[in-house]
């Protein structure tokens, strides 16, 4: 048959593919209450395995999954220790210096979460007020840009992981909590009063989530990719999209109810591999 | 040899002490004028430093009283640090305080607990020091100087509080057998002054020489309260008997 | 090895700001040190207080230091973190627990500090403890024989050895203090590690940024480590085994 | 959020906890286990009087002792496989991590213990024709490890408490597993307090039995 | 009293030690034949020990030579372990092993050393216990027995691996007054059955009654060596004079 090199001849060879998962991004990967890894991009992911498996002609290909972090996956993916990172990655430029993207499969505005009662309603009002945010994320360069361009200061409070940041707006030590809104979503409808908060203001940024795999492996990236563009060619993606954004999930069957964005239903028409600069560029 | 005054430095009477459930110390009573020299002995672990320790209040005892020149140690009310800055104590391994300098050791108490003037206190220090014979060793450390050396130290600086009497806890048993006699001679100088002592000792060479009285304990009791004569002529006790004829053989 | 080299990333400057790579780092080198030293102040005097407190002839005082002690030092450093700074201040008044929450200034920096010093203190009673009670028992007699207080012969008797005495152990204890420090993150200190979480993310660089940070934790403990060399070296007393040891 | 604490989760999470509980036992045991071995060994060379064998275990247990626990672990998480080209996985990770890291501290703590058996001993020893491994094996370690056992159970209470850390690697043990629960049903501080109890009710159990084991010595001695 | 045969069990010729700078030892030269009792006494720090345990080779020596039963010490070819189980040691702080019972102390040496089975070790081990007068006790651990208990094991234990002579290192100074007897009494009855013997001891009763020679030392040299009655007669150096009166008087 054809030549195989890279992660195809790594998998054949060790008849198994490991799966980076995440363990709280609620709704594309996390784990439900039987501590079973789920969520739209876990979905997806079992898609590529069985398209790796029928090109492989492997079909009893060993699935294991390794839990990665914000801080971890990206040095996991290019070790070997992961395959195929299906959590809640942006695609941008200096991440594709080290790794590879799959097609984008969903698409997150940056925007920030406020307690209705306080009334605040732009980034401009948050002048001089205490702001949260995840250390080691995108928002974190995005509020310093977004301050620099329209010289106003935050006081910039950081949490080291989201539970941490959501419960800073929750108990008042932050009066907003800037970061992706699906995310935003997820942590308001689990919260303990859903109805006290909202997402409002200013997109301070589009960003491309996808499929993480190792740079420089054609052959690889190519089953990746057509993979999920035949996915998103049946119309297969919607369903998907309905199942986890507009119904019950585990593990408390709350209902996200976050429609589709026209951006993503834009590259579901054209798929597309490309970092958020180019999308932020365009604006 | 000196005669024995009449008037009591040290009275016990009755003292019972226990520690939990075993009893250390049981109905010790004796009596110690004024200038006499005391001798305890007896086996080990019979309790002899445990009543010594009771006479300045060192250890609680549970029953009888210890009176210490008029003062009752046992009472709650007494100002028990004061009664000790005037008891002179040295102990078995010397308890000099070791990150001080001798000068400093000696000058410590009479500082902090007589409130002397530290000009003072140093004239004073140098005359005891220089009366054990260490004049020259006055800036080293306790570390510094041998066993011998450290426990003629730790009796000046006794003797530095203008002690009532004198306490000491086998102060020769812990010294190489070279140094025994550098140490015993400054104590059979002090008994000869007509310092009231009380002295755990096996130095029977010692007891001989100074004693007014020997006490003999054994499981926590007096057995035998005798002058120095009776104790060594014919102590009473076969207890006694046994033990002053394992200590004098070979 | 297909990891992309770069060690001219501590140069370049991070995304979006002014500043280099470099004065991240550097910032957030001051802050582990500033955390590490106020702690370790803290510990010092609390664990010493403690310490004497665990050996004192009154049972009631000794049971209070000792649950002081065994409540700081049985938990993780980073779930008391978690606790101080999320928990604590809702126990407190409405508005007191607003304004520590919103006004206090450098709110995360007293925060890991307290923490850090009481989790440390635990650790530096218990060693304190241990040096007074490995006192032979005469010297404590000796003290009190001579009429001195009880005060009187901590101070002046038992506690100049006993501390003398257990600077080993409490150097460990002060290199730890640093290394612990690292904890402050969970919270948003914007300590060495703060930074380097917030490096390796922004630049994708992890293993510069790893190796840069680690060096700059060896050089505090190693400084630590040389400071409390220098103070055994000080304090050391003529004519002991430590002192003959080190002369030879 | 005064008062109104939610520890009905707790009871829904309860089989997160289990498997993070459970690694964190194992991580312990295995890290004590192997770290007091190997730290034993490390301690033997640090006193052997073959210089470089001494130096060298003694530069490994300096370094060892002052990087922060996290360090190691991801550098032994993220630098390995990049060396070895064989990813290891975030529990194996930590097992060989933790084994690693702990044997520098157990080293400094037998190596006490081995110099708290007075030359008498040693010498004793000798004197009854023993060779050096026997004279360690059987007259040495074993008073060695007596003497220290109250400090080695003391240093493991600290190693039970650092297995909190590979939060940092994303292996789970019980931190990270409340923590994953608190995300996921949102309840974190409900969640931590309940795992700061836990380690409480572990550490404090411990260090009873320590400080009966101190008591009991001290006794015999 | 017993004759002086004359083969030679121990001899040392012009041994010199140093530790790093300081001399320990200089030009020691003795010979003890078989069936000799030897006492070394002399003042702290001058040496003994140190000679003592160049004997079996616990010490390296840097000049010299040491020769036991015809085997050189300080060779390197020499198997040390083999030579030391046929010399038998008692040391001032017994050095029994904490950690085992007293048959296990007894025993250890002669499974481990000298590859007895169990069983003769310990039947072995019964008797010499039986001796000492402590066959009661071989079940307890060292650290529940007193001193003197503790020391005439310490000889058992040495006695278990048959040696051809034995040294005693101070063997009754860590021992309350009344239990220096006990260990005495086993020793006198050693020297009279012929055991060779090197005792450093300042029990000048003991080496009174047992000893055919006394070898008196001063900073590391042996000053005196000399048959037991010129030693008490008429100690011909100085040094050993004022030595002996200082131990002697009291
Ligand atoms: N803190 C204590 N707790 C329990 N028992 C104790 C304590 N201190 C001493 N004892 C016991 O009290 C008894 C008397 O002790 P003490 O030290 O007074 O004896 P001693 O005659 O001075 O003996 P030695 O000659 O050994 O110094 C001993 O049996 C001892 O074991
Ligand atoms: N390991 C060592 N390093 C340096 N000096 C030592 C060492 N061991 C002993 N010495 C010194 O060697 C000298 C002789 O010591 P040794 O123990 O042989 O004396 P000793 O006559 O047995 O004295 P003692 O009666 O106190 O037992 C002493 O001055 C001692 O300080
Ligand atoms: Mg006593
Ligand atoms: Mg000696």
């Amino acid at each position: 048959a054809q030549d195989l090199g890279g992660t195809l001849k790594k998998v054949k060879d060790s008849a198994s593919i490991t799966l980076g998962i995440r363990e709280s991004s609620l709704p594309l990967s996390y784990l439900d209450d039987k501590q079973q890894p789920v969520g739209y991009h876990i979905d997806i992911c079992n898609r590529i395995v069985d398209a790796v498996k029928a090109q492989l002609k492997l079909p009893s290909l060993k699935v294991t999954h390794t839990p990665v972090t914000s801080q971890n996956r990206i040095p996991l993916v290019t070790n070997g220790t992961v395959d195929l990172e299906c959590g809640s990655t942006t695609n941008n430029e200096a991440r594709q210096k080290q790794v590879a993207f799959a097609p984008t499969t969903f698409v997150t505005n940056v925007r920030m979460a406020v307690k209705k009662a306080s009334g605040i309603k732009s980034l401009s009002q948050l002048n001089g007020k205490p702001v949260a945010t995840t250390t080691g994320t995108t928002s974190v360069q995005l509020m310093r840009a977004h301050e620099k361009g329209r010289s106003i200061d935050f006081k910039e409070v950081y949490a080291k992981d989201h539970a941490d940041a959501f419960l800073m707006l929750e108990t008042d030590r932050a009066v907003a909590f800037v970061m992706d809104d699906n995310l935003l979503a997820g942590l308001m409808v689990t919260s303990k009063n859903p109805n006290d908060y909202a997402i409002v203001g200013e997109v301070l940024n589009i960003e491309p989530i996808a499929i993480m795999l190792r740079r420089d492996d054609p052959a690889f990236k190519t089953v990746v990719d057509d993979a999920v563009k035949a996915l998103m060619k049946s119309g297969e993606i919607d369903k998907l999209y309905a199942k986890w954004f507009m119904s019950p999930i585990p593990p408390k069957s709350a209902n996200l109810n976050f429609a589709m964005s026209d951006k993503l239903k834009e590259l579901i028409k054209a798929p597309s591999d490309a970092p958020a600069e180019a999308y932020n560029k365009k604006q | 040899m000196n005669q024995v005054p009449n008037s009591a430095m040290i009275e016990m009477r009755n003292v019972s002490k226990w520690y939990g459930q075993f009893q250390v110390l049981t109905d010790c009573s004796t009596r110690v004028s004024k200038g006499e020299v005391i001798v305890v002995c007896g086996p080990s672990g019979s309790g002899k430093s445990t009543l010594i320790k009771c006479v300045n209040g060192l250890e609680v005892f549970q029953q009888g009283e210890v009176i210490v020149d008029g003062t009752s140690v046992g009472d709650p009310k007494t100002d028990l640090p004061r009664l000790r800055a005037h008891v002179g104590m040295v102990f078995q391994h010397f308890e000099l305080f070791p990150h001080m300098t001798i000068t400093d050791n000696l000058t410590i108490g009479q500082i902090k607990v007589l409130r002397r003037s530290k000009e003072e206190a140093q004239e004073k220090a140098a005359r005891l020091l220089d009366r054990v014979g260490l004049k020259q060793q006055a800036h080293k450390h306790p570390g510094q100087l041998s066993g011998g050396q450290q426990q003629r130290v730790a009796i000046a600086r006794a003797l530095c509080m203008d002690p009532i009497c004198m306490l000491f806890d086998e102060p020769t048993s812990a010294l190489d057998p070279e140094m025994i006699n550098e140490v015993l001679d400054v104590m059979v100088e002090l008994a000869k002054e007509g310092m009231t002592m009380m002295c755990v000792s096996h130095e029977m060479g010692f007891a001989r020489k100074v004693a007014h009285r020997v006490i003999f304990m054994d499981q926590g009791r007096i057995i035998e309260d005798a002058t120095r004569d009776e104790f060594f002529g014919t102590p009473r006790s076969e207890r006694a008997q046994l033990f002053l004829s394992k200590i004098l053989s070979h | 090895m297909n990891y992309h080299w770069n060690w001219g990333i501590f140069l370049e400057q991070v995304k979006g700001g002014d500043e280099t790579y470099l004065n991240w780092l550097l910032t957030g080198f001051g802050w582990t040190v500033a955390v590490s030293l106020s702690a370790w102040v803290m510990a010092l005097a609390l664990g010493i207080l403690l310490g004497v407190l665990r050996t004192v002839p009154s049972r009631a005082l000794v049971a209070a230091a000792t649950a002081w002690v065994e409540l700081f030092r049985n938990i993780p450093l980073l779930v008391q973190m978690f606790l101080w700074f999320f928990v604590m201040p809702e126990l407190l008044p409405a508005d007191w627990g607003l304004w520590v929450k919103q006004e206090m200034p450098a709110k995360e920096f007293f925060t890991a500090t307290i923490c850090l010093g009481l989790f440390t203190s635990s650790r530096v009673a218990e060693q304190v403890r241990a040096g007074i009670q490995a006192l032979p028992g005469g010297q404590l007699m000796a003290g009190l024989a001579m009429g001195l207080t009880l005060p009187q012969t901590y101070r002046h008797v038992l506690l100049p050895t006993a501390l003398r005495m257990v600077v080993p152990p409490l150097t460990s204890e002060f290199m730890n203090v640093f290394k612990n420090s690292s904890v402050a993150f969970a919270i948003g200190v914007m300590e060495l590690t703060f930074q380097a979480k917030q490096m390796q993310e922004d630049s994708e660089q992890g293993i510069e940024t790893f190796l840069a940070v680690t060096l700059l934790y060896f050089i505090c403990a190693f400084s630590a480590n040389r400071v409390m060399a220098v103070i055994e070296r000080r304090t050391r007393i003529p004519g002991t085994a430590a002192d003959v040891a080190a002369q030879s | 959020m005064h008062g109104d604490f939610d520890f009905s989760v707790l009871v829904d999470s309860l089989p997160f906890l289990w498997t993070g509980l459970q690694f964190t036992l194992k991580l312990t045991a295995v890290a004590m286990l192997g770290g007091i071995a190997l730290g034993t060994l490390l301690a033997l060379a640090r006193l052997s009087p073959i210089a470089p064998l001494a130096r060298a275990a003694s530069w490994y247990v300096n370094i060892m002792r002052s990087i922060p626990l996290v360090m190691v672990i991801l550098w032994f998480f993220l630098v390995i496989p990049l060396i070895t080209g064989k990813p290891m996985g975030a529990e194996n990770s930590a097992l060989v991590t933790f084994t690693l890291f702990e044997a520098a501290f157990y080293c400094e703590i037998m190596r006490a213990g081995i110099q708290s058996v007075s030359r008498g001993q040693v010498a004793a020893g000798y004197a009854m024709g023993f060779t050096y491994g026997q004279n360690m094996r059987l007259v040495i370690l074993p008073q060695a490890f007596r003497n220290m056992l109250p400090v080695l159970l003391t240093q493991t209470i600290v190693l039970f408490q650092d297995t909190s850390l590979v939060y940092a690697i994303g292996a789970k043990d019980l931190l990270k597993a409340a923590e994953v629960a608190g995300k996921n049903y949102n309840r974190p501080v409900e969640m931590v307090i309940f795992a700061a109890l836990i380690y409480f009710v572990m550490c404090y159990s411990l260090s009873f039995v320590v400080k009966r084991l101190q008591q009991r010595f001290a006794f015999k001695r």
